[in-house]
């Protein structure tokens, strides 16, 4: 009970001032039958140091030490530690949703410089607080497409990532938003030809990844043209926020939905991560989630609010843009930090030397295994396939302490043998040409089977 | 100040201005390991892909972004400061050692698709929250996937949904009592059911009559917060929910009131069939000025089927593992496993209570929001006399009579050193003082909101003209929210170069 | 206030009784695991020897704590929250990442015993951070164990005593300047030396014709801060050097004011024989309130054979070790190798800096000293017209025409948002103002210091007495530093029961 | 120059309004000879990341994971996450002495609250803000003693700490304090009657530790009246503080000096830690170190300052109590916010457990091997006497992961092959059973060597 702030005593004088007997008193309104007369069947309370060791064993138990090439939607980069030294502050870290502006100024601050450096960084000319994450904010960014057209179906680029299409499966369902999907042609990038055909004068917007889900990067411009000839919005998925330091922003987008968890924000097994939604100011009305917008107090000096209320839940309930109520905050101030650590010059920096990484990587892999869609301009991922299967692989990386590139089988099929592997600014020479070298072995074994079997076939 | 309080005085506070105010350039604040592979011709490789400007961020040293945002951080309030009685948030104690176990190596940088095998650790957390919050819920199965409360609903009701779909008709309506919350018919929306309101009955309690005569094979689902919005427990939650059971619906509970159930009461003994949890209420994960939250679903065995994918499912080497092939699914609600980190944060503060502190917590919740009852009835107008729960409704209407609003009264306590409570809704209270303290508070913090509420209450009396211009007592006064809707500036733009 | 700053404005600020006035019997803020041995009978243990009570000690939750402390730190001002220009004490930036190395696990949990062949961390990280002040420093030999700069002081003196010693005469005394910091005589004190002062000329430097007169083969030591304490580089420190060689004697420099120096030139180089740094200053570990420091002392060769026991060295098989058995040494100044975790801290930050960053952060703190003398020449009296390295030391001559002192512009300085200059030293100036900025303050922050102190000259001309009562702006008034001294209450005691 | 906040233009600008033509101008007070016009020869600026790494792989050099049996004036105690939580907060790690009382008020109450717990539990009148650590307290302690009597000779007793012993050596040497050590008995404690015998009129002060070295508790009490009938102080040294949980403090001690790392400071391979003093009020103008009191503010609202700054350097130069300055703040408040969280209840049992883990261990180890003083009451060390020398012995233990008790040999040849081991209630039961198995071996081959060469005699 260490968490309560109460003695016995404290307690007695409370109950004796309300005018109840016990404590069981107030609970009365709850029907006798249904009360719980026995301890909940949980762990006893635990001490702190015993809490710290369980935790710790799980650590143990998942994945610590191990050099990891994957990426695809969640990447490894370094953390600063000023990030956390921040973030932990209890002003930050234990305040709500800033809706008493005047108690709440450094939230709002923040927030307001953080849809800023989005926008900066996306070109976009407004951005939201904070979405759940890119896969819901890009199923957010189409529904408000759906919205701001008026139309009605909605095409998906099968190179986006595949639990992105998904949860965009989950959301449009009930929306009367019949999806499809754009294929991929061999240079990795969306089929132009299959764009024009797929699209409609009904097509509320095109959904694309870029840098895709294979890494490579889109001709975002081409897409957008044929996207606005027919009246569609083009919607831009940003899954790896890194290669915005070095890749022109989707411009010619109308929504950009971002994952913008590179930016600072750990793997943590997978969330929580920072959604956010950037678009043209002219859509702002019907943009989900939170905006903080400046204004002035009584004496005319600068300060920040919450703005654009009408549009959300908490006002306009079913008619709301969207159902989000409680974001990503606390994460969208990470996401903050690391942006202003790194800047108008060490995100240029560090995208380069994840470009660089990648490029000696998809060079040595090269040379043993075949590189798919390498004529394409891509970021910091790419697709190796390889005679074996890929899986095998990792399982004989692993006993390296790496983790190889993620299988692609499970959510694309057609690509064969082949993983999606991710270098970062993390990523160490040695580990590549291990890595490298482990792939070649596995080359060279398969060749030899081969040669063997050929040679029995010939015997 | 016209009368004084023992909670709080002023002190000094620093200026500080918008970061891009601070940039120039050559300033930095990183700086990037040498490079351990060969330099690349970025043009060569991305040809006109390629960026070559960031615009306007920032440049700034590591110095000045401590200061900036310690700086921001002093202008907030926080829980780690004092009460902050927002009502239906749970604004309670975030424990530290739940910020440090999260922090551990292998759970803060596992990758969500590292191989099964190195993923045990994350795997058995998920496993023993689950474990736990069923216990807790009476619940039969759970997933942990969705981001918050908001999107907890969602799936709720995509489940409810797929659940009629496979009975061969999804139905069309969800009924919600008028004492709501926001999200809950903005998410009936979202998944394309319309919204029926339920009104509520003279004890803020939904009106078992009116639900008989609502209640049709249209509906498919009721949702309803227990205890609800006035901290209310539906007395008839039986009755409730046999009603909805009686025409095939179901009965959802909008979980973000557990704080005063947890160890006394389960929802699924009393007739509940899907409800959602918020890690970040009940379970003490940190507010974060906004989030992130946590919403899992539990629902009963009949909905089991449709919970998203993936699963966790132990394999018959015991490890643990994921489950995908699930046909009947409702699908993804968002990428990955869910946040993660707070299923850590959330474990953990259930370890550190065991059945007998969450029971405490619960009891003390609950004794705190009656013990301000108390200390208030008759200073402020309580609309509903029903017993309360974890938190307490009054409204404004005796100081509305004096133009005064609660929310005025509000920006007043600010200068009384606490944190408004929620004003926003319920919507069938007009002018509400929503005030949930949570367990949290010793007793000299509540004493002291008494006293300050009693004072605001004498000062509205005594002269309304004054209570209407706080804050008085924050580095900046009342903040112009017409202006900012009216003419919005979202964002920092440069001056224009002259 | 009198004129407005654009650094500060005030906020509400939480009160916070003592810890004690919150305590109440059955509240607690720990818990221990289970027992996994037998319990045991205390009583049959321990006799009498078994303490049966606690007193007073408080019994509060862990919500409390967090909040008394939070409570108290935001009273606080901080190097973190804007310039902290005390003279003397270089507070400059304390590095996030230093924090963080200083609690990796081995470091933070190694025990001083532990064998050897599992310490060879700790060693490295001693050994390396002492190869690089011994670059730094241009000297010959260094022990990191004295725990802060009056330790540095004491230590290097016992060489200095040991080492006259072992050439037969300990001698008497110990020259110091006038304008030398309190540690300096009352170290010599400590070591059985008497001091003799030493006047500083019209330039504020040692006169070299007086430093001749008083030299003598009685004197041990001249124990000399360079650049002195009033920012003043001894231009002829290579006379003052060879004077004292020339009579046997040795020169102490104390190495507080090493920003100035650090990469531009080395107190070896110029003839200093043994020296102190303090690791706490130069080298950014924090101050944390008033400490903990860190104060190693490196020496010329010839005192080699009198460091403290035990000293890091390399064996044969390239592992480090302690070696213990060095007959001459002074002996140990304190138990264990030293404040380790500010070694950590220290090498943290030369890292971060390496040779091109030390070399400029020393410019810019030499910099910014410089920007504020001029902007603040003519409008406070510069007792000293001679150049200024990293500090500047003004007097109150002209507001003291007006009554107004050091000390009381001081405090009216917090109301500008700024923490006070040093007030206490050095001697030679009667009403010092001693201003160091270190080379973490940008530009912008300077002028606001700059304005700020105009803006109080300017008060005191129109209005003396308004600055006399400052400060204005802070959670309470000025203190009563009479009454405490004259009937102290250093500790809380309970109310006697009534 | 990541920390440096200033850009080219800025130090442009700078120079220019001083009127300097280059920065090297500033520098021209330094005689031209001395200028470095190299750059240092120091490791080239190293990125955050390779900091953190180099330092990672210096802690996995520094017994990470190993299970200590060490004490010896530096304790593994818990350390509750509360403490870094709060004393990582700017406003207390960044903030200076708090000469300026009005800005500082939370430091300054903070002191003041520590002095106050201090005494608590000390049960003595006054305690100062921190001592550098336990030996140089105990130093400074004797001085004081010497101040206060007149008199200028000290006994110490041989069971006092070694380093402690040697420190105050090196501190007596030079102002004419002659130590002379009093022995120990087979009881563990001090000789009362070499005590007796040593003591004489010129005797300032009589400095013991309790618990001592070897972990058991001296009858202060007797050795109080000894020293104060013949004029002499009894200065009293806690190394472990948290025996003060549930061992009766030297209440008849005129000084105590304590090292207070048990209370949440982190081993920290020795440093820094936190020495505090306290006596009684009439002895406190003669106190070293730094004070806070409590006074009022020019409204008559409570505050508190430094006070009694008169004994200090900064006021008194060479006439002062102490030449110390800088003292262990930080360190202090993580003592302080320990001490808050264990309080007037957790304290007891915390020291409950430590004495259970100890006796449980001595117990085990006593069937084995031999527990010296095991007559003597003692707290959470225990010293045990094997036939073979305790290094050979911790060497095997090392390859289980755990270091072994203090070899005593260095400091006390006169013990023989004996250790010094130390439980807290960090110990598990698992690892006790470890290392007595190991001792226990080794007693069993020393036995069975014996009896086979035993053997070889009568051969
Ligand atoms: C009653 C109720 N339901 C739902 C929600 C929405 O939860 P979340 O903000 O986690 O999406 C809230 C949040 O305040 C609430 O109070
Ligand atoms: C010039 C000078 N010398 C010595 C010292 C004493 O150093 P420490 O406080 O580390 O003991 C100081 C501290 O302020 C100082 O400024």
């Amino acid at each position: 009970m260490r968490y309560l702030p109460k003695s016995p005593a404290d307690r007695e004088a409370m109950l004796q001032t309300i005018g109840a007997g016990s404590i069981n008193d107030l609970f009365a309104p709850i029907p006798a039958e249904y009360r719980l007369t026995r301890d909940l069947n949980i762990p006893r309370q635990m001490a702190e140091s015993e809490i710290v060791d369980w935790f710790r064993q799980r650590s143990r138990e998942n994945g610590e030490g191990y050099t990891s090439f994957l990426g695809a939607g969640a990447y490894l980069h370094y953390r600063p530690v000023v990030i956390d030294a921040l973030i932990s502050r209890g002003e930050f870290l234990t305040s709500y949703t800033p809706y008493q502006a005047e108690f709440a100024q450094g939230t709002l601050q923040a927030i307001f410089e953080f849809q800023s450096m989005i926008c900066e960084l996306t070109g976009m000319e407004v951005a939201n607080a904070s979405m759940y994450d890119g896969s819901t904010g890009a199923a957010e960014a189409v529904m408000m497409a759906a919205r701001l057209t008026g139309h009605s179906s909605v095409l998906i680029a099968r190179s986006l990532h595949p639990e992105y299409r998904e949860v965009m499966a989950t959301y449009a369902t009930h929306q009367g938003l019949p999806m499809s999907t754009v294929p991929f042609t061999a240079t990795g990038r969306i089929d132009l030809k299959g764009l024009e055909q797929s699209i409609g004068s009904d097509t509320a917007c095109v959904l694309i990844q870029s840098p895709n889900f294979f890494g490579v990067i889109e001709d975002v411009d081409a897409i957008a043209e044929i996207a606005h000839k027919h009246g569609a919005l083009l919607v831009v998925s940003i899954a790896e926020a890194v290669s915005l330091g070095i890749v022109e922003p989707p411009r010619s987008a109308d929504i950009i939905a971002m994952e913008a968890q590179s930016f600072g924000v750990p793997l943590g097994f997978g969330g929580p991560y920072c959604g956010v939604i950037a678009t043209r100011e002219k859509f702002v009305r019907q943009m989900p989630g939170r905006l903080a917008g400046q204004t002035t107090d009584s004496n005319g000096k600068r300060g920040f609010v919450l703005t654009l209320a009408t549009r959300e839940q908490h006002i306009r309930r079913e008619k709301a843009t969207s159902n989000i109520c409680t974001n990503q905050a606390l994460v969208a101030l990470m996401v903050n930090i690391f942006m202003t650590i790194y800047g108008k010059v060490g995100l240029k920096e560090l995208a380069k030397q994840n470009l660089a990484k990648t490029e000696y990587a998809a060079q040595q892999f090269g040379k043993h295994a075949k590189v798919l869609f390498s004529g394409s301009p891509r970021f910091n991922e790419f697709v190796v396939e390889t005679s074996e299967d890929p899986s095998a692989i990792n399982g004989r990386l692993l006993g390296h302490k790496i983790t190889g590139g993620l299988t692609l089988k499970k959510f694309f099929p057609e690509v064969g043998n082949a993983a999606l592997w991710c270098c970062t600014e993390m990523t160490t020479r040695s580990a590549i040409d291990t890595a490298v070298g482990v792939v070649a072995d596995s080359e060279r074994s398969v060749r030899s089977m081969n040669d063997s079997s050929v040679e029995e076939q010939v015997r | 100040m016209k009368h004084m309080t023992r909670k709080a005085t002023r002190h000094i506070s620093q200026n500080e201005g918008l970061i891009f105010e601070k940039s120039s350039p050559g300033k930095a604040a990183y700086k990037l390991p040498p490079l351990d592979v060969p330099e690349v011709d970025v043009a060569a490789l991305l040809g006109k892909a390629e960026r070559k400007d960031l615009g306007n961020m920032p440049e700034v040293s590591e110095i000045e972004i401590i200061r900036h945002f310690t700086r921001l951080s002093t202008w907030n309030y926080a829980i780690d400061l004092g009460m902050y009685p927002l009502g239906s948030c749970t604004m309670k104690y975030n424990p530290r050692v739940n910020e440090a176990v999260a922090r551990v190596e292998g759970l803060a940088n596992g990758h969500p698709y590292q191989p099964e095998k190195i993923s045990q650790g994350a795997l058995r957390i998920m496993q023993t929250l689950s474990d736990c919050l069923l216990e807790i819920t009476g619940m039969d199965a759970i997933t942990l996937q969705p981001a918050a409360g908001a999107q907890g609903e969602l799936t709720g009701l995509l489940m409810v949904r797929a659940y009629h779909q496979s009975k061969g008709n999804p139905r069309k309506k969800v009924l919600i009592p008028d004492s709501a919350h926001g999200t809950n018919p903005a998410t009936a929306a979202t998944v394309g059911y319309a919204v029926e309101n339920l009104k509520s009955n003279s004890r803020g309690m939904v009106e078992i009559s009116a639900l008989e005569a609502q209640m049709n094979e249209d509906v498919a689902a009721l949702m309803l917060t227990n205890p609800n919005t006035l901290g209310v427990f539906e007395e008839e939650i039986h009755k409730i929910a046999a009603l909805m059971h009686a025409k095939g619906g179901l009965l959802y509970m909008d979980g973000a009131n557990m704080n005063a159930l947890v160890g006394k009461v389960r929802p699924g003994d009393f007739g509940v069939d899907v409800m959602h949890l918020n890690l970040h209420k009940t379970f003490s994960t940190p507010h974060g000025g906004g989030g992130p939250g946590s919403g899992p679903v539990a629902v009963k065995q009949i909905l089991e089927p449709f919970l998203p994918t993936p699963i966790v499912v132990k394999h018959s080497d015991d490890t643990l593992g994921f489950e995908y092939n699930r046909p009947q699914s409702v699908g993804r609600v968002r990428a990955f496993y869910g946040n993660f980190g707070m299923f850590v944060r959330a474990l953990a503060y259930i370890f550190a209570n065991g059945p007998d502190g969450l029971r405490q917590t619960t009891e003390d919740a609950v004794l705190n929001a009656n013990y301000i009852r108390k200390g208030l009835e008759g200073v402020y107008d309580l609309p509903y006399s029903t017993p309360s729960m974890h938190e307490v409704v009054f409204s404004d209407k005796i100081q509305a009579r004096k133009g005064v609003k609660t929310m005025d009264m509000a920006k007043r306590l600010i200068d009384y050193g606490f944190h408004p409570y929620t004003t926003a809704f319920p919507l069938i209270v007009s002018g509400a003082l929503m005030i949930e303290p949570t367990e949290s508070e010793p007793k000299e913090e509540l004493d002291l909101f008494i006293e300050a509420m009693k004072s605001i209450a004498e000062e509205v009396e005594e002269d309304p003209e004054f209570v209407l211009g706080a804050p008085y007592h924050t580095r900046i006064s009342r903040l112009d929210e017409t202006m900012a809707a009216r003419k919005p500036v979202l964002r920092w733009k440069s001056e224009p170069k002259s």
